[in-house]
């Protein structure tokens, strides 16, 4: 075959392209053509159609997305916004935390394990790359019904693919989301986040500047991984399988990350880099063309240099490798030769293969001759945008009108108990420490919270016991109901449950995962969710610093529920004040902050005592969200209270059947007067917690919500071995533990 | 004069931070091995920390066990060195048949992190001096491949000799034979155990409980002494 | 009884991170001369009755379906002789 | 080149959970018959040179002290035909 150079394609312009294959459209095609003035050659036809998949140029979400800068809110602590691998906010004392939620959904469901696995590496890489060490990990999952047989194909891999490679990376895993659906089933949703620190100066960008300045190559060797995967997996669903489309899977090799990870991170020590981006979909194609892009000049780069696993790659197919565990860096020539010796001393592979240079173009040589001439711009930036056409689905209004406020009731107290024993054993509501075990929380030695605690926290400071938390929330069911509420929903939970520890919310990320955007009513859940969002921080003063689309999650017509995953990082000047969700001190005291409203809307009692979804999700308050957490703040930090559990899913009994599990002691529950004791245990409304109050501080925390108007019930008191709701029914510790605990392993195990 | 006390770095070794602040937290002088050198520093004693060197690829410690490092360390500890292996630390001394028996995977096939109990079966030792026998203690458990295995004639030699230096009580986490969560050479100077004292060793992180600081203060205290 | 084995290896083109991390250990043992070193598993399968076609397809099902991920893996099946 | 193989298996009197967790899988699945399964690792080595006398002994030695940790496991070298 001969090689299809630059000059080759001007000469041969009628030469046919498989560009349709590779998943362009016609248009996209001749735009590429007109760019170029010519044909692209085929290794130009390889990068720009997987940089302009959905997967790396935001083609169909682009247009909402932009509201994230637009509606910013006045914050002094971002560093670094939307647009770079991930954002970077300030945490005082000269820290800087970048932190970013990324899915790897269908390739988990290809193959679980490996697909979860290099989801965890891929996230890492994009910290790493900013300049910061990682130094915990998130998962937020979702899967199909629990009891379907490919759930237990897809879970276990999932997590053993999660763990085994964060745990090999020596990153604790803090915090994540278990949800089953069985809109989830041909879908499965696997996000993973990642959380990095590094001091203000060691901020990176990913741009090549400088001519002369070389571009290395490090890390493992490029092979024939999840070539296409980037355009074919994430922009089409897996089920048209065409010619180009076989599902290469890539595979990871944690170790390999382990070294590559210590190994820059004494490269950043000893100021080596000019500029870095990481590998991750696309490969090369990305890397070259983003770090061009963003830089001053053009770029060369001799392909052919490129280390290589499988010699008998064409270059199109290395230019779209996916193979994982590479980095990418820009470096001045005279700190070639310490850069390589620290990758020698790491056993880490290091190859120059090209240099910036004072043009405008991404040239790329094989042997000699040209076959890429790009303006890079053109491949990474500049892509397609596509205002696809969206509309309130039909089905909405009929959806909504299905109250879930009129679902039959326990008729006594009997059947109420009942009610809570089905609901904590309900695979969304039981434990989820048969998964968490599988993950290490305790590496490093700096955790100070982890599952399942509201938030995950860690210090970063061993002197001055600095500390970050993070929450991940969604909930997919209140986003079917109401896109803009589910997706404020998502935010307000993961605020709230980050305040719960005692941390104050700085910033966002997002993950968010839908179906189709070519369907109209995909297009509105999306448009709806994103406007709910951007609206929602502007008024909790929290910037989007960055986040990932994954479209596509659905199989046939069917889309998953609108699944916008919503991480909310905090920081805490002294980690020592954190507060736990454990009910520890018998004698204290119960308090409900917030208001509870009859709101059963996508309730979990809903769906597990009558499997029904409809109605209006609960209202969001966001003033009262904030009120809420700078309470919870104030007193964590002030010593009033011991414990506090925000209220969700589930609602209040779950809040409390948690918070006693995890203290191993009981509560004895009073339902308020103006309550009726079904909704003051199952309703969902938003901007509550319970919080376990020492006598000695109960005035002085009673008075500090009065003053500040946030209302404030006693509802009852740590005690006993049970939980006691007076007048109604009480539940042995032990018989809400076996009920709790039991599910996941009887599934799984 | 304190006792230095080296932590050896792997590729792959993930807990050796950790170690070198419970070394310091204990109030002894920690220093940073590395494994392509032969040297040890001059340190008065090594502790292997945990993590997966070389991934864990073939078997845990498998590759490790033949680094330069460990050339010195196995000549050193047959004369008397104290060493401590943690975790993969403990893998690594029984594929350099430091000490008996072998690990292999859980016997539920899945990576378990859980806060464990343990009893402390022996105070004769470099590392459990501080401990009184039978002392029950909780500190943080982590591994993939944690269940301790050896032949009925080794085992039984180990317990006539009092050479099981660590049991797990309630849960046996991994299938380990016999409850063995850890043990000790003839001499004493040579323990490797599954569970992570380096994780217990302040109120503040970990499970909060500083039951594994024992290990360091033992040591600390008969080098010292010394 | 009759015994059946099983041997899965990962497909060529797919990363073998354990045999490599096995290759560039050998010269340091100061093994030379290995090219290369793939890791795959390898399953005993006592089988009770005639291991004839009919068995052997069941057990071509069981390797294609269970034992190997042919998304990532090959497989081999092979009769031996009874110990 | 030649190949090389080299299977490492679990002792017989050692615990194999790997095997017996896909034996105890196997009638779920609808595949009966099969009295045990014991699973262990294979290892694919392409030898440089002739694979003669002195080879072997090499890689039967690399077996024994690398491959294999015969505290636990046993092992078997065998000749392939080259691919
Ligand atoms: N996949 C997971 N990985 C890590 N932690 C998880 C995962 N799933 C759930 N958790 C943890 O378990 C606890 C309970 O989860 P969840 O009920 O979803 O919390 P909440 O309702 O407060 O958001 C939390 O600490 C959460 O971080
Ligand atoms: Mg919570």
């Amino acid at each position: 075959m001969t090689l299809d150079t630059v000059k080759h394609a001007s000469e041969t312009p009628e030469a046919e392209q498989p560009w349709k294959e590779l998943g362009l459209k016609e248009d996209e095609y001749a735009r590429i053509r007109e760019i170029l003035g010519r044909r692209p050659t085929g290794a130009e036809l390889a990068m720009y159609s997987v940089m302009w998949s959905e997967h790396c140029s935001y083609k169909s979400s682009k247009v909402h997305l932009k509201q994230f800068g637009e509606k910013v809110p006045v914050n002094d602590a971002m560093l670094v916004g939307i647009g770079e691998n991930a954002g970077v906010v300030d945490v005082g004392q000269g820290y800087a935390v970048t932190f970013k939620v990324e899915s790897h959904n269908h390739p988990s469901y290809i193959e679980p394990y490996q697909g979860a696995a290099t989801g965890v590496g891929g996230i890492v890489r994009d910290i790493l790359a900013m300049g910061a060490r990682p130094v915990a990990v998130v998962d937020p999952l979702r899967f199909g019904a629990a009891d379907h047989p490919d759930t237990r194909r897809v879970l276990p891999g999932v997590v053993a693919g999660i763990g085994g490679y964060g745990n090999c990376l020596g990153l604790p895993n803090i915090g994540g989301e278990v949800v089953f659906d069985a809109c989830y089933q041909g879908n499965p949703l696997v996000n993973a986040g990642c959380i990095g620190v590094m001091k203000h100066e060691d901020i990176h960008l990913a741009k090549a500047s400088g001519p002369g300045n070389k571009v290395i190559l490090y890390g493992a060797r490029t092979g024939g991984d999840g070539i296409g995967g980037v355009s074919v997996l994430a922009s089409e669903t897996f089920e048209s399988t065409g010619p180009a489309k076989r599902p290469a899977v890539q595979v990871g090799d944690p170790f390999q990350e382990k070294l590559l990870i210590e190994c820059t991170l004494e490269i950043f020590r000893e100021q080596l880099v000019a500029g870095i981006q990481d590998l991750g979909g696309a490969g090369l194609s990305c890397a070259t063309s983003e770090l061009a892009s963003a830089g001053s000049g053009g770029m060369r780069v001799e392909l052919d240099t490129v280390p290589l696993r499988d010699s008998s790659l064409s270059p199109e197919e290395i230019l779209m490798s996916e193979s994982q565990e590479r980095m990418c860096a820009i470096v001045e020539p005279d700190k070639v030769d310490r850069f390589l010796e620290i990758c020698e001393k790491w056993d880490v592979i290091a190859t120059v293969i090209g240099e910036v240079t004072d043009g405008s173009q991404l040239e790329i040589f094989w042997h000699g001759e040209q076959i890429v001439d790009v303006p890079p711009r053109t491949v990474a930036h500049e892509g397609p945008v596509y205002n696809r056409p969206y509309a309130r689905p039909a089905w909405q209004d009929a959806l909504q009108a299905d109250d879930a406020n009129k679902l039959a009731r326990p008729a006594d107290a009997a059947e109420l108990r009942e009610q809570v024993l089905k609901l904590v054993s309900s695979p969304n509501q039981a434990s989820k420490s048969w998964i968490t075990d599988q993950y290490d929380r305790f590496v490093q030695g700096n955790t100070v919270l982890a599952m399942p605690e509201d938030a995950g926290m860690v210090r970063i400071d061993e002197k001055t016991n600095l500390g970050v938390a993070m929450a991940t929330d969604g909930n997919g069911r209140y986003a079917k109901l109401d896109p803009y509420t589910g997706a404020q929903l998502a935010l307000a939970e993961s605020y709230r449950n980050v305040a719960a520890s005692g941390a104050k919310p700085l910033a966002i990320s997002d993950c968010l995962n839908f179906g189709s955007p070519e369907d109209p009513d995909v297009m509105w859940q999306f448009a709806e969710a994103t406007r709910g969002l951007a609206d929602g921080c502007l008024q909790l003063g929290t910037p989007v610093t960055g986040g990932n689309v994954s479209l596509y999650n659905q199989t046939g017509e069917t889309a998953i529920h609108p699944t916008p995953v919503v991480a909310v990082l905090g920081v805490i000047d002294d980690v020592t004040r954190r507060t736990p969700v454990a009910f520890a001190e018998e004698g204290q005291l119960l308090y409900l902050l917030g208001d509870t409203h009859e709101e059963l809307g996508g309730s979990a009692w809903s769906q597990v005592i009558h499997d029904h979804l409809g109605g209006m999700p609960p209202k969001v308050d966001l003033e009262r969200e904030k009120l809420l957490a700078e309470i919870l703040i104030s007193a964590s930090r002030d010593g009033m209270i011991d414990a506090a559990h925000d209220l969700s899913d589930g609602g209040l009994i779950q809040a409390v059947t948690e918070s006693c599990l995890r203290g191993g002691k009981g509560a004895r529950l009073v339902v308020p007067d103006a309550l009726d004791s079904f909704v003051f245990l199952f309703s969902e409304s938003a901007g509550r917690a319970v919080v376990s109050v020492p006598r000695s501080e109960e005035l002085r925390f009673t008075d500090m919500c009065g003053a500040r108007g946030l209302p404030v019930t006693r509802i009852g008191v740590v005690d006993g071995d049970e939980i006691e709701v007076q007048g109604e029914f009480s539940i042995p510790l032990s018989e809400l533990r076996t009920a709790h605990e039991k599910t996941l392993p009887g599934l799984f195990a | 004069m304190t006792a230095r006390i080296g932590v050896v770095t792997f590729p792959g070794t993930l807990d050796d931070q950790d170690s070198l602040r419970a070394v310091r937290t204990a109030g002894a002088e920690p220093v940073s091995l590395w494994h392509r050198d032969k040297d040890l520093k001059q340190v008065d004693a090594v502790v292997l920390a945990g993590g997966f060197s070389y991934g864990d690829y073939l078997r845990a410690g498998a590759i490790a066990r033949f680094s330069p490092v460990m050339e010195t360390i196995i000549e050193q500890a047959k004369a008397g060195l104290p060493v401590l292996g943690i975790c993969n630390g403990f893998q690594i001394l029984t594929e350099a048949h430091l000490l008996p028996g072998g690990m292999l995977q859980n016997n539920h096939l899945h990576f378990i992190c859980r806060e464990q109990k343990l009893r402390v079966e022996t105070s004769g030792t470099a590392w459990t001096a501080d401990y009184t026998a039978g002392q029950e203690i909780r500190i943080p458990l982590k591994n993939m491949d944690g269940r301790y295995v050896a032949d009925e004639r080794t085992l039984d030699e180990l317990e006539a000799e009092g050479r099981v230096a660590f049991r797990y009580l309630d849960v046996n986490p991994n299938g380990s034979l016999r409850d063995i969560a850890g043990i000790t050479n003839a001499a004493g100077n040579v323990v490797g155990l599954m569970p992570h004292p380096e994780h217990a060793v302040e109120p503040l992180v970990g499970t909060g409980r500083t039951d594994g600081l024992g290990f360091f203060t033992s040591i600390l205290k008969k080098l010292v002494n010394a | 009884m009759a015994r059946v084995v099983v041997d899965v290896m990962l497909k060529p083109e797919i990363l073998d991170p354990q045999g490599q991390a096995v290759q560039r250990a050998l010269p340091r043992l100061g093994f030379e001369g290995i090219a290369d070193v793939r890791q795959g598993k390898r399953f005993e399968l006592e089988v009770e009755g005639p291991v004839d076609d009919a068995a052997l397809a069941r057990i071509n099902e069981m390797a294609e379906t269970f034992l190997a991920n042919t998304v990532i893996e090959d497989f081999t099946v092979k009769v031996e002789e009874s110990k």
